[in-house]
């Protein structure tokens, strides 16, 4: 049997999907990534293939993503998550113009052109203000667990704004507004509104046009995934499903893989 | 007395106030009779030259400081963040960017179009601002540049080789730009008219060096930062205007009464400090409280220097020779302006005896080189040449994400507990001493 | 026997002393700030108390200090914590002309006159980059415990380079390096070299002259006493109460408050 | 002063040794001038008319920052400044570069401070030279000539040398020669670029601010005739115009790491050293001369307005002249001419079809993911289908 591995070596976790060749999805896996970033993606490899009966000696072409693209030694080429991601969102929402990446320190908009390719893209600046990693420490502050946070928000009336620039000073924000008897609610909510704010404006930059697709960690916050929408002015948001969502990237990946291994053979 | 006092004392900031309004529904007018307007900059407006050819005058970096007055700045900023512009670049641009996309809607009123724009190189930011204008507008973009003194060492003045040499080129230019306004608006340029303006704009000079003087008195007779940024929106926005002069004639007057009757502007004026700076817009008045509550009050400060475009020197027009004249002292302002930033520790110096400072209040901005590099350089040259207090406190005059008010209130008031515990100490020393 | 009390609110944790009027530390306590801070204030100064063995009624005057000042509800006055723990390091240190306090999200360099008085004094103003919040980010980062950073730093011998001081990218900048198969002692050498060398540039903003005393709860931290000397090329005072000079300071200001009281002809002591 | 390269050395030591000199900030040359008792004038980004100082028997240094811990000069300045400043300063207060005079620039409103600051902190003389600001004006020519005459006047005070138009037009004549070598290069740069790194092409236009002229201007002739004569084989890389470089410099590493899968075909590097584009008239007045190039045979940059120059056009000029297949734009942090630009060649570029990706770098930065990123997702959307 004839195989397609996409590897997206994450900070936090490594997935591993296999595509067969007749583009369909007969395998995937996830693990923690670790410090042995090599190692944790033959492990999620391995285990994918697990699912299809598979072996590496299946896998006619493979490529990596993710930070850790570049220490995986089997993959036949590697991609940087902005391109894996315009392929994985295409694959599965084939409207898809512009995509949204939210994650824990980098934040990503990209445009995408006729052909699934990245157009136009802007990530964040060297502040980490606007990322997700402000979300997870303003409610550390308040002395909730991040997976608390969507919920959290979701009960807040009013949207405590929060205008600091820095991370870390945004935390004594939060304080100040809790000592001044504000809800832990309402000022999650005010740091999502200004999460989302940074966010739009990346998507401007880049000329932003439906239909829009919503990946990365952040999807975890479905108030979050609310205030993009409404901001973005546009019920044309595609969110992937919670199955699916983590994986849409290493998808990508995979998608290129049958690319280029046509394109092989073809030349 | 009391009924005069009623009548004087406070008259400078409520008329200051209306002619802003009147000046903004002239400009409203303007804009509805979709006339163009001289888009010009404080320091080295040629207001002069263009209220001769009656030009409408649009101060930009005014229209975009009251949208942080009016607390709406960063609205304006982030429409032009998402056009592509930095958020570590100047606010005075950004807004003004977005103000012009949104078809010169201000709180203030609607706001004309530039006919042409006219600046001096006493900012550069000017420039990289003018050239917006000349993308979205067409518009014709003059450059006066006027050479700044080479170093503190040598400052040339009239009548030598140098300034004349500057001079001639300064009055060139002004040749050219009168060229450029016959274009624009299809008049002839007259002469006696210019006359006029420089006579009104003299006015404005003779009263205002005299009014900071006063400011050396005890008590001091207007708030520096608060009253001292309402004077300057009429010195520059009215230059050359018989409203402008009759303004500061009458603000004289006021000032002088209150010096002569010893009406201060703080009940107990513990402390008398200066501003080095731009004001912090977005808490405009907050920022004064932080300190006047310690009994602190702002005496004297470099803005009012540089951001009246070095009217503060008084240099009086000689009507006899208007253009070269003009060009002189243009030259003399606008150079003053420029050493009253790079060279803020030596006017300093001279202001800390003048106006008997208890402490030095440094603001350096996110939004402007111009006024803030040589802010932590020159504080260290002053600190080691003179003992005196002074506070360094970063923030910006347009972009409230930068400003923190808890932050600064703590510096503020760590500021003075340490002024107020060196003065205890000294106090205890002199009664030991006795 | 008059007592005084000082309670310093900083972002992570608060800290309370309760002083003797013959200067005598006769009380302390540290926890937690948390989300509530006026409990936080509270639940210290009980704290201390209950340690002293005295009654809240024995002690005559309570300065709360740090940024949380405004919460100690049940303080007589504030003063600011650059001020308070220029007076304790003064106090424990009576040479100290320069202080350098790194704490929570920020990091003070202090220059002092006679007694203490803040002659001159700079923070960080633009972000939290190189306060020890770092230490913190690079702790979670590596799995490591905050109080056996320093020591593995002392045994690194080729540091790395940080470039990015910010807290939040700090994490992915380690990641990266370990990436690239540093050693973890050069890494955290590395961490502890960039943070000394931005206080350093603060510590020059107000100029630097010995003695120097080093504050904060940072300074219990070997590595980074280490790193600062190598820069500085001086020793610096560290005192094992270092986490306390906040409260110290607060405790001694309020104290000038008792002693002034009782000789009317004077005016008030103390800065607030 | 001998020549301490070239003689007897292979192209690689040479080239090895220039891209060290640059990148360790090595101003050994200028010292060696000074321990022989000659005179440096350090004169700050982005143009100065060095044929006067060189007229004037003292040696010009290009300041142009370093890749080094400001660890000094960072107490000296805000937070909201480029790095530059900061760097430039450094070298004089660690003594790395030791001058006679400085010379600064009105070309942006931090670096007119930067002449303020150097008097404060040293004791030679730092002043501004006002290079015009208002190119378009009839009088702009004269006005220059004339600033000219007066830093001459300077200069001639320091070099304790008076200099007659003969010694302008023979300092003329090197420069000359010298910028038409830094031409070849570039055009090598265009042609073929797989000849010379961009590290090492670099590090030979850099040492034109650091080496006496006449030194730079040997070693450029005989390296380029090795360099072409190199065999090397093209390989399939994306041909980019580097733009934003005009003042503060990226650090080498960022650009080795454009250079793994770009040529960099052609950029506004030290824009300075090659602002004058074409010959400088030998015959008549020197100084008129001088200030004719300045204003009329010049290049552009962020930093000089001029109508007859919008930088968009010429940015795009560039890049058509270059036959590159994109852009990357780049500013330094906090650099206000170059982040205002950014917006104006970001919509030329969008509007003439060229691709390209904006991004900003410090010149002492350590760490590049941020740029690798971008310049991996930028060239895999290139080639790849």
């Amino acid at each position: 049997m004839k195989l397609f591995a996409g590897i997206d070596v994450g900070s936090t976790y490594t997935k591993a999907v296999v595509l067969d060749e007749d583009d369909q999805i007969v395998g995937r896996a996830l693990r923690p990534t670790g410090f042995r970033l090599g190692h944790a993606a033959e492990q999620a490899l391995e285990e994918a293939l697990m699912a299809c009966g598979g072996t590496t000696d299946d896998v006619a072409y493979q490529v990596a993503t993710g930070f850790g693209r570049h220490r995986v030694k089997a993959a036949d080429a590697s991609v940087t998550d902005l391109t894996a991601a315009s392929r994985g969102t295409r694959r599965l929402f084939p409207g898809t113009q512009t995509v949204l990446d939210i994650g824990g320190q980098t934040v990503k908009a990209s445009r995408l052109d006729d052909a699934g390719k990245v157009h136009a893209f802007r990530l964040n600046d060297k502040c980490a203000a606007g990322t997700g990693a402000f979300l997870e420490k303003s409610a550390r502050y308040m002395g909730y667990e991040t997976e608390e946070i969507g919920a959290l928000a979701a009960t807040s009336k009013e949207a405590v704004p929060i205008s600091g620039v820095c991370a870390v000073f945004a935390e004594s924000e939060v304080i100040n507004h809790l000592s001044q008897g504000c809800s832990p609610a309402d000022i999650m909510r005010g740091a999502m509104v200004s999460l989302v704010e940074r966010s739009l404006q990346l998507l401007k930059r880049v000329k932003m046009e439906p239909e829009y697709t919503l990946i990365g960690g952040i999807l975890r916050y479905p108030s979050m995934v609310v205030e993009l929408k409404r901001r973005i002015e546009s019920d044309a948001v595609n969110v992937p499903g919670e199955d699916l969502s983590q994986y849409c990237n290493a998808l990508g990946a995979a998608v290129l893989a049958t690319r280029r291994e046509k394109k092989l053979q073809e030349s | 007395m009391t009924t005069q006092s009623e009548s004087i004392v406070g008259r400078g900031a409520r008329d200051g106030a209306a002619l802003f309004r009147t000046w903004y529904e002239e400009l409203q007018e303007a804009a509805s009779q979709e006339r163009g307007a001289a888009y010009v900059f404080v320091m080295g407006s040629l207001n002069e030259i263009l209220k001769s050819f009656d030009l409408p005058v649009v101060f930009p970096e005014i229209n975009s400081l009251q949208t942080a007055v009016r607390r709406v700045a960063h609205e304006y900023l982030s429409e032009a963040e998402e056009l592509g512009y930095s958020p570590d670049i100047c606010g005075y641009v950004k807004a003004d960017v977005a103000l012009q996309l949104r078809g010169g809607e201000h709180p203030q009123g609607q706001v004309p179009k530039p006919a042409l724009a006219v600046l001096t190189n006493a900012c550069n930011t000017y420039i990289k601002w003018a050239e917006i204008w000349e993308r979205m507008y067409e518009i014709p973009v003059v450059t006066l540049d006027v050479p700044g003194h080479r170093s503190s060492k040598h400052k040339s003045v009239p009548g030598s080789d140098d300034f004349e040499r500057d001079r001639k080129y300064v009055q060139g230019q002004i040749a050219e730009l009168i060229e450029v306004c016959e274009t624009v608006t299809g008049k002839a340029f007259d002469i006696d008219k210019l006359r006029e303006c420089m006579t009104q704009a003299n006015e404005i000079s003779r009263c205002w060096q005299r009014i900071l003087e006063l400011n050396r008195g005890k008590p001091s007779v207007f708030n520096a930062l608060t009253d001292g940024t309402i004077f300057l929106g009429v010195a520059n926005g009215l230059r050359g205007s018989p409203a402008g002069a009759q303004y500061f004639r009458e603000l004289l007057e006021e000032m002088e009464y209150k010096a002569a009757n010893h009406i201060g502007t703080l009940a107990d004026e513990k402390y008398r400090l200066a501003f080095v700076g731009v004001p912090c817009y977005p808490i405009f008045r907050r920022f004064d409280e932080f300190f006047s509550e310690w009994g602190g009050s702002f005496v004297s400060s470099t803005y009012l220097s540089f951001a009246s475009g070095g009217a503060n020197l008084g240099h009086l027009y000689d009507l006899e020779r208007p253009l070269e004249s003009l060009a002189e002292g243009l030259l003399i302002s606008v150079r003053g302006a420029m050493d009253s930033m790079f060279h803020q520790d030596i006017e300093l110096e001279s202001m800390i005896e003048d106006f008997d400072l208890d402490g030095v209040i440094y603001h350096p901005i996110k939004s402007c080189r111009t006024v803030s590099t040589g802010l932590a350089d020159g504080r260290r040259a002053l600190m080691d040449r003179m003992d005196i207090a002074t506070l360094f406190l970063e923030s910006d005059m347009m972009d409230r994400r930068v400003v923190s008010e808890a932050q600064m209130k703590n510096r503020v008031d760590a500021f003075f507990e340490g002024l107020a515990s060196r003065r205890r100490r000294q106090a205890i020393e002199q009664r030991g001493s006795k | 026997m008059a007592y005084s009390a000082g309670v310093d609110v900083g972002s992570t944790q608060t800290k309370a002393i309760i002083l003797s009027e013959d200067g005598m530390i006769v009380g302390r306590a540290l926890t937690m700030t948390g989300a509530n801070v006026i409990q936080a204030a509270e639940h210290a100064y009980a704290v201390a108390v209950k340690d002293s063995g005295l009654s809240e009624e024995e002690i005559q005057f309570i300065i709360g200090t740090g940024y949380g000042r405004y919460k100690v509800t049940f303080g007589n006055a504030q003063v600011t914590e650059i001020s308070c723990h220029a007076r304790g390091a003064a106090h424990a240190f009576p040479n100290t002309t320069t202080i350098l306090d790194m704490g929570g999200q920020d990091t003070k360099a202090i220059r002092i006159g006679a007694g203490g008085d803040v002659l001159d004094f700079c923070m960080n103003d633009k972000c939290a980059a190189g306060t020890g919040r770092f230490l913190g980010a690079a702790s979670s980062a590596l799995d490591i415990p905050l109080d056996d950073l320093g020591p593995m730093a002392l045994r690194g011998t080729k540091p790395v380079r940080i470039s990015t001081t910010c807290t939040v990218f700090a994490e992915s900048e380690i990641l990266s390096w370990l990436g690239k198969g540093k050693e973890i002692e050069d890494i955290l050498l590395g961490v502890h070299q960039s943070i000394a060398s931005r206080s350093v540039g603060l510590l020059r903003r107000v100029g630097v002259e010995e003695e120097i005393t080093f504050t904060g709860g940072v300074a219990r931290n070997v590595g980074m006493i280490g790193a600062l000397e190598e820069v500085l090329k001086v020793r610096l005072n560290v005192s094992e109460e270092s986490h306390y000079m906040g409260a110290l300071g607060a405790a001694l200001f309020a104290l000038d408050h008792i002693l002034a009281s009782r000789q009317p002809a004077s005016s008030s002591g103390g800065a607030a | 002063m001998s020549t301490p390269i070239i003689t007897r050395r292979s192209l690689d030591e040479i080239l090895e040794w220039s891209v060290r000199t640059v990148e360790t900030a090595d101003y050994s040359a200028a010292r060696r001038w000074r321990e022989n008792g000659g005179k440096v004038v350090g004169h700050f980004q982005v143009y100065f008319p060095e044929e006067l100082a060189h007229a004037a028997g003292v040696l010009p240094v290009k300041m142009r920052g370093a890749s080094i811990e400001a660890s000094t000069a960072e107490a000296r300045f805000g937070s909201y400044l480029c790095s530059i400043l900061k760097t430039t300063l450094e070298l004089g207060l660690s003594k790395r570069l030791e001058l006679d005079m400085f010379v600064s620039h009105p070309i942006c409103d931090a670096a007119r401070n930067l002449a303020a600051v150097f008097e404060r902190n040293f004791d030679h003389p730092s002043e501004i030279l006002y290079l015009p600001q208002n190119a378009n004006s009839g009088h702009a020519r004269d006005y220059l000539a004339a600033e000219y005459q007066r830093l001459l006047h300077r200069l001639e005070e320091i070099g304790g040398r008076k200099v007659n138009a003969d010694d302008l037009r023979r300092s003329i004549a090197v420069y000359n020669e010298n910028r038409s070598l830094m031409r070849r290069l570039y055009q090598l740069k265009r042609e073929k670029p797989w000849l010379l790194a961009t590290d090492e092409g670099y590090a030979l236009i850099s040492l034109a601010g650091m080496l006496p002229k006449e030194e730079h201007n040997e070693l450029l002739s005989s390296v380029l005739e090795d360099v072409e004569a190199r065999e090397v084989k093209a390989k399939d890389r994306v041909r980019v115009v580097f733009e934003g470089g005009f003042c503060e410099q990226p650090p080498l590493d960022l650009l080795r790491t454009i250079d793994r899968s770009c040529y960099i075909v052609d950029d506004d590097l030290m824009i300075g050293l090659r602002w004058i584009l074409e010959e400088v008239a030998l015959d008549g007045d020197p100084l008129q001369n001088l200030a004719h190039a300045y204003l009329e045979q010049s290049s552009y940059s962020p930093v000089q307005h001029d109508l007859r120059k919008p930088k968009e056009k010429m940015l795009i000029e560039r890049t058509k002249a270059a036959r590159a297949d994109a852009v990357i734009l780049t500013a330094a942090k906090m650099c206000e001419p170059g982040l205002e630009d950014q917006v104006a060649y970001a919509q030329a570029l969008e509007e003439n079809g060229i691709p390209f990706f904006i991004s900003e770098f410090q010149e002492n930065m350590t760490s590049f993911e941020h740029m690798e990123l971008q310049l991996e997702t930028f060239v895999e959307n290139l080639l790849f289908d």
